[in-house]
């Protein structure tokens, strides 16, 4: 905790919060992205439908999911399909606005790593892969992505293209005939970016509270590009902060394996 | 038409040496007692299907079963990576692994054509993505209408499919509820399917008709395994062991530390400790 | 976000002249009150879609609305013939009929392919079947892993589609079950989709989680029309009419009978007609 | 009425259902295969799962539907499906052992014509078409054929070829790359068919009591073949003629309206 009262990844996930609207469809990754569109729905956007890729259509869980498949998901939807339909008719089906996905490496261009660090065949280390990342990244309307700034993790050059975002930047996503917009929005823990309209790099547009251009360039890899009118985010509202906490205290207390209900069942014997 | 066996004779009788089999589940309903059942029976050389590998995929990799691994998101969901299979991957350690590495909307594609007996899945998929330069295995197939070019991956047809579910019925029906996941059809797309239940209820006369039912003809065998998909969980009967999975994490980094829990908890019990293992977890609703 | 309206301004809303439209309803929910609504606006030029299509299309045919038929089988179920059709294809009564027909599991496909948002559909289809002649639109594409030539159809995508569901609750989520035929698939593929409820609902929140819902988002508009299927049925509701399809058959074989019942039934008629139409065949469990 | 106690369409359907096992999993045609396959279930074959193309997978009616989508079908079924997973996992997925169909005009060969009579682009009469029949017949492990006799019916060219059956006979099927059997069973309302092993042309096996060779040929629009050693169709016992009368009588009036109930919808208001 700051002098600010609230913590950079407080302020992440609140800013993302805020690019969430009532009308948003989501198609949510674990971790940062979760927590940032449950807060969203949890205070400006009740309507906003949210997706996980475990099949769970509109869900408002109470607690923050450790995996994308807790049951509290399938309890709070509106309905719950197979993995198949989730990628065919409402991924590919054209139906999310907003892809929201973490990263391990990221690029100024929005190209994310998350399968290995060195090469395929033999890296240095193995990542998880990609999960539903590829195809989440060209078949949603747009992209946010969200992650702590770290040399490491905002690098020059990713070891691996899991999923596309501007590729070399420019009009590459257009070449390769696909023609959703791609990253629209990056936020971190120190500040907010959005892509260059035609080179497509990423640009810092607001820096949160208390951070300084020094600081966002020193923990990037990349020379970092500033929007000739630099915002400041605003800091974080009591409402805003209090529910991000209690669904953080909530979430705890779950994933420690304090019972929460095993709900809604069939209804026979 | 399916029989009713001891999980130790189901795994005996379908899971060979060399065999593609899938232990399917996603997050919810993951087949553990079956998985650990084979790791007692020791097979070797399989490879292993699933979109989201996790505790029971880096438990086989880790006692050297498994020769290769086709997979979509090898992690531990929610916590971080599998200690056992960067072991198998970056080190080769016990052995080698051969990977075939694709997206989640490929392996779910896969499956369904498994399920409905093609040969192949088209979608649109990997669009700038590397796997597709890395995998042989994803191939492109231009639409005759539109001239699009679509991604294609080979259907997904595992010698035996094995996943959990909450219930049979006396005939051996088998229901699938709350996150079904690609249970379905990956039960469909193998040629053999066991599945573990929690429990055999009478029939299923209260049951909604548009509820994922297997046919009794569709499932070549069941065992009863209450507690069987722990420490992930079966909808309506306990919720997830969330501390498990982060535990897991601290147990996998370790190669001596992985043996002995494996020595202690897999080699040493049976299927009838997941009952147990479960209790504390169960529904007070 | 969905709308609810009166089916008059919902039809007059998302249908054109010239559209590409589907009525869907696989023997159960057929959207009779929708179609007999176009009826009375008198659209034009329409390029009617159905896999089954029965008594509504051959109304619509026989009212001079379509311009072209895609369909997998034109018959009244269970009864015979569709005679309006049979006129308008035999003689170009009351004028010329552009028909593209395929079998039901191409047409399966290609609605499916539709909701998935794909240009086309493979399956293993058409086999030594004469349609694959007869049918420009009847591909192939060639599987790049096994050299297995498949059937390859374009996938439907209606400018509107309407279906008939059981009930919606109070934010538009619209609930199907029973025999879900392809209602799903048919309002996904549709750039519109409009459907018509027996009634509406507080909320779902005693529904089974895994039944067929569509989200209030991926609904164009909802008209509340109780009996609005019949002489079709919603399960739960009421039963078939299986008696009014079978007087259809006279009804239909005459020109002038047609055009005085149509008069009579359906143009001087409206939505609100049909709770009556049900009365009788509603459930007395 | 015959003074044999029952009719040939009595006997077809009888014929028939003798035909079917419990473990066959059939996929139903409407009209005599629909009559054929619950006659079976009602008698000798309990077990059998009874498969129409409406989704309803192991239904068991107590009326004749008159549609394949009829409501009684739902109520009855260990599960319903949806129609594109119908016809993918369950027929094209190899799991259909019978495919029971009906016919307009049917050639010695087995091939099929529900499309047209007369020329397609111009024809004399426009019929319903294939529904699922193209890929019944192609996808299901064997097909059995049922329709009583007429000259217009049994013809020696079809007009059409709405499905394949063996085409010009022989090896016809695996030169197309069809594995499956393709039609191995016509029963009519006067006799029962084999193909010939080798040619694969229908060949009368057995005829039904009171039948003649000249009363065959004269409604068959080809020459007919008969077995060396012909046998007799045993006449229906008493237990297969009441459960077919007594299957058609509910059948009779449950189509004239009256009403049976609506039952199982969702348990919510």
């Amino acid at each position: 905790m700051s002098e600010l009262g609230f913590t950079p990844n407080e302020m992440m996930t609140i800013a993302a919060s805020r690019a969430l609207k009532g009308d948003d469809v989501c198609f949510v990754g674990i971790g940062a992205p979760s927590a940032a569109c449950n807060v969203a729905r949890l205070t400006h956007a009740p309507d906003i439908t949210l997706i996980y890729e475990s099949g769970t259509i509109g869900t408002a869980p109470d607690v923050l999911p450790l995996s994308i498949g807790d049951g509290e998901l399938c309890d709070t939807a509106v309905t719950t399909v197979s993995v198949p339909e989730m990628f065919r008719y409402w991924l590919q089906g054209g139906r999310i606005s907003i892809g929201f996905l973490g990263a391990a490496q990221l690029d100024k261009f929005g190209n994310i790593n998350t399968t290995v660090i060195g090469d395929y065949a033999h890296p240095k280390t193995r990542l998880p892969g990609g999960g539903g990342a590829p195809e989440i990244a060209t078949s949603s309307k747009e992209i946010y992505i969200t992650m702590a700034q770290s040399k490491r993790g905002m690098v020059e050059k990713i070891d691996f293209y899991t999923s596309f975002g501007h590729g070399d930047g420019g009009d590459h996503r257009k070449r390769l005939g696909i023609d959703t917009k791609g990253p629209t929005l990056l936020i971190t823990d120190l500040a907010i970016w959005k892509p260059d309209p035609v080179t497509k790099e990423f640009t810092v547009v607001s820096l949160h509270p208390g951070v300084t251009r020094d600081k966002v360039q020193e923990t990037c890899g990349w020379t970092v590009k500033f929007a000739d009118t630099l915002e400041e985010t605003p800091v974080p509202t009591q409402l805003e902060l209090q529910t991000l906490r209690d669904l953080k205290a909530r979430t705890d207390a779950a994933h420690k394996g304090e019972a929460v209900s095993a709900k809604r069942g069939s209804k026979d014997g | 038409m399916t029989k009713f066996l001891p999980l130790s004779k189901a795994v005996a009788d379908n899971l060979n040496n060399g065999d593609t089999v899938a232990f399917e589940g996603f997050t919810h309903l993951i087949p553990t007692a079956a998985a650990h059942e084979a790791i007692r029976q020791g097979f070797k050389d399989l490879t292993l299907v699933r979109m989201t590998p996790d505790l029971i995929y880096d438990q086989m990799i880790g006692m050297g079963m498994a020769r290769k691994a086709i997979f979509s998101y090898a992690g531990n969901p929610g916590v971080g990576l599998l200690r056992r299979l960067r072991d198998a991957v970056e080190n080769g350690f016990p052995h080698a692994l051969e990977i075939e590495e694709h997206s989640h909307a490929a392996m779910a594609n896969a499956y369904e054509a498994g399920a409905a007996g093609l040969p192949c899945a088209i979608f649109r998929g990997y669009r700038g993505a590397e796997l597709a330069r890395v995998n042989p295995n994803i191939k492109s197939v231009t639409c005759p209408f539109t001239g699009e070019v679509l991604a294609a991956v080979p259907s997904v047809r595992p010698d035996v499919t094995f996943i959990h579910a909450q219930k049979a019925n006396k005939r051996g029906d088998v229901l699938v509820e709350g996150i079904i996941g690609i249970q379905k059809e990956a039960a469909l797309a193998a040629k053999r399917a066991v599945v573990t239940v929690e429990e055999v209820v009478d029939n299923f006369d209260d049951l909604h008709p548009n509820l994922t039912v297997l046919p009794n003809w569709s499932v070549t065998a069941i065992s009863v395994v209450p507690g069987g998909a722990h420490p992930s969980y079966a909808h309506g009967y306990y919720i997830r062991d969330n501390a498990s999975y982060l535990e897991w994490d601290e147990i996998a980094a370790d190669r001596d530390r992985f043996r002995e829990w494996m020595q202690k908890n897999v080699i040493e019990k049976t299927a009838d400790d997941f009952a147990g293992r479960v209790e504390h977890l169960r529904n007070v609703a």
